[in-house]
């Protein structure tokens, strides 16, 4: 029997406005039973101060159910190293299972950084 | 009157805090933006900057109450940014650079700061803060 | 070690030129909206503190070389700016309001700032610097 | 005889993207014959620095023709009292015409500053 698990979560740590500029990140996960995968679509910036949100975010899909990682990145505007480490973690469980996280729709600019940190030759980028 | 500045520097001295990162992003994007940086190069320097400050929050060893300094050195050519805590420093030759196809969470910082800058030089010491400069030349217009 | 800090401190210094006064309402944006300031009071606080800073740049009498130094005091309840260049200061008896209903293009500016900002306090004088200090409260939830 | 006067240009001072975040001035000018006005469009902040390419196009226009200007102000993102001196100072030439400026479309923490410095009683605020 496999277990189908339907979840739709939005968590914000912080909401800017147009004139506010900053923004910080919105994620938003749901798993997609056909595709068998978990979506998840990340929103503005991980860094320091949001990265801990994504650990949380991407622990809780793990554990409930250790599969694909599909990251939709249109609008994911800025990650760096602190948002990197949460993602190969992620991927020190998934390769026990033999799955892993794909990337989709990145900015070139993050590309640049899975390139350099050869990330790249372990995540799928579509 | 009106003779020729060749340098200007804008200072931004700031808390210990994850949540002032972004705002120096914002800064230096703005910074980088008025200097004729494109876009490639400004987000070079906007990861690298933030892993210097990440790093003086996270490993500095500072109070969250004290703050930490980064230096914006604008020239015609290049920008210098000076990311420097008062902190309790570290032993440079103690850290290993990461290796290629190992997963590894920590250790990226000053490799990506390296990898997208054109010159950086780090000031530490075990007992002394840390000072780490980093340079981006403007391209040659083409 | 988590003891609660109730007042934090971002300070700016910056060179007296004209365009970097957009660099310093960016800043005080991001400060104001991660206070919790509404949109109106973040407009408010831009124009308040562009004011300042261009006061500082045109009558300050300082090189464009020189800087100037912006305070932002983040308090829980208000943000205080402090704005101070070390330039030639003004005597502050010799400055008129504006009359209303008269076309006049200059004396604005501090009139804006008393306006838009809860509390101000001016420290000059004919041969010192100028040093202008601003709050802005957060209004009460409702 | 009426001169007619047609013209349309557009000068930029800076241009910023999206990551950018800093705005700088852009206006465009031209005539329009049917209403005899002057139509402005200022799109960007008017401050310190850009005031001056303000002042210089209001400067031209009115030495073109001495007439009503329409300031279209959807874009128009922000103003301080550099901006306003140049109205000010606009309006000094204008009201010996009978000619006024007039705003439309403006933030409100445009209409409020205009409020404050008494302006909004001889400018009109559409
Ligand atoms: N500002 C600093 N203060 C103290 N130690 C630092 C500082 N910056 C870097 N370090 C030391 O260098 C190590 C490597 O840093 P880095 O390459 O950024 O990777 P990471 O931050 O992921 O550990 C850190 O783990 C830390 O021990
Ligand atoms: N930082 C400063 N340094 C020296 N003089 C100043 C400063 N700020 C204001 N002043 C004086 O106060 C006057 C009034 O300032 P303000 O109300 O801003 O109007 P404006 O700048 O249009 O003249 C200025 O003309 C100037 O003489």
């Amino acid at each position: 029997m496999v277990v189908v698990i339907e979840e739709e979560s939005t968590e914000k740590l912080d909401e800017y406005d147009e004139g506010g500029s900053l923004l910080a990140l919105t994620i938003q996960k749901s798993y997609n039973e056909s595709e068998e995968k978990w979506i998840l679509v990340l929103e503005g910036e991980v860094d320091l101060y949001t990265a801990d949100k994504l650990k949380e975010a991407v622990n809780q899909m793990l554990n409930e159910k250790l599969d694909d990682i599909r990251i939709l990145g249109d609008r994911l505007d800025y990650i760096d190293s602190t948002g990197l480490s949460v993602f190969i973690s992620a991927l020190k469980k998934l390769q026990k299972e033999e799955k892993n996280i794909i990337l989709a729709n990145i900015k070139p600019s993050i590309k640049k950084l899975l390139n350099i940190t050869g990330l790249d030759k372990i995540i799928i980028i579509e | 009157m009106n003779k020729e500045i060749n340098q200007e520097m804008i200072e931004v001295s700031i808390p210990h805090r994850a949540e002032y990162v972004s705002l120096i992003r914002l800064t230096v994007a703005s910074i980088a933006n008025s200097m004729g940086f494109d876009i490639e190069d400004i987000e070079d320097i906007k990861v690298a900057l933030s892993e210097a400050c990440s790093n003086a929050i996270m490993h500095g060893g500072c109070d969250v109450g004290d703050n930490f300094l980064v230096q914006f050195m604008m020239e015609k050519a290049s920008l210098t940014i000076s990311v420097s805590d008062f902190g309790k420093g570290y032993d440079k030759n103690s850290i290993q650079e990461p290796k290629p196809g190992e997963l590894n969470e920590g250790g990226l910082g000053i490799f990506i700061i390296k990898s997208l800058m054109d010159d950086v030089h780090i000031d530490t010491g075990s007992s002394q803060g840390t000072s780490i400069k980093m340079i981006k030349n403007l391209r040659e217009e083409s």
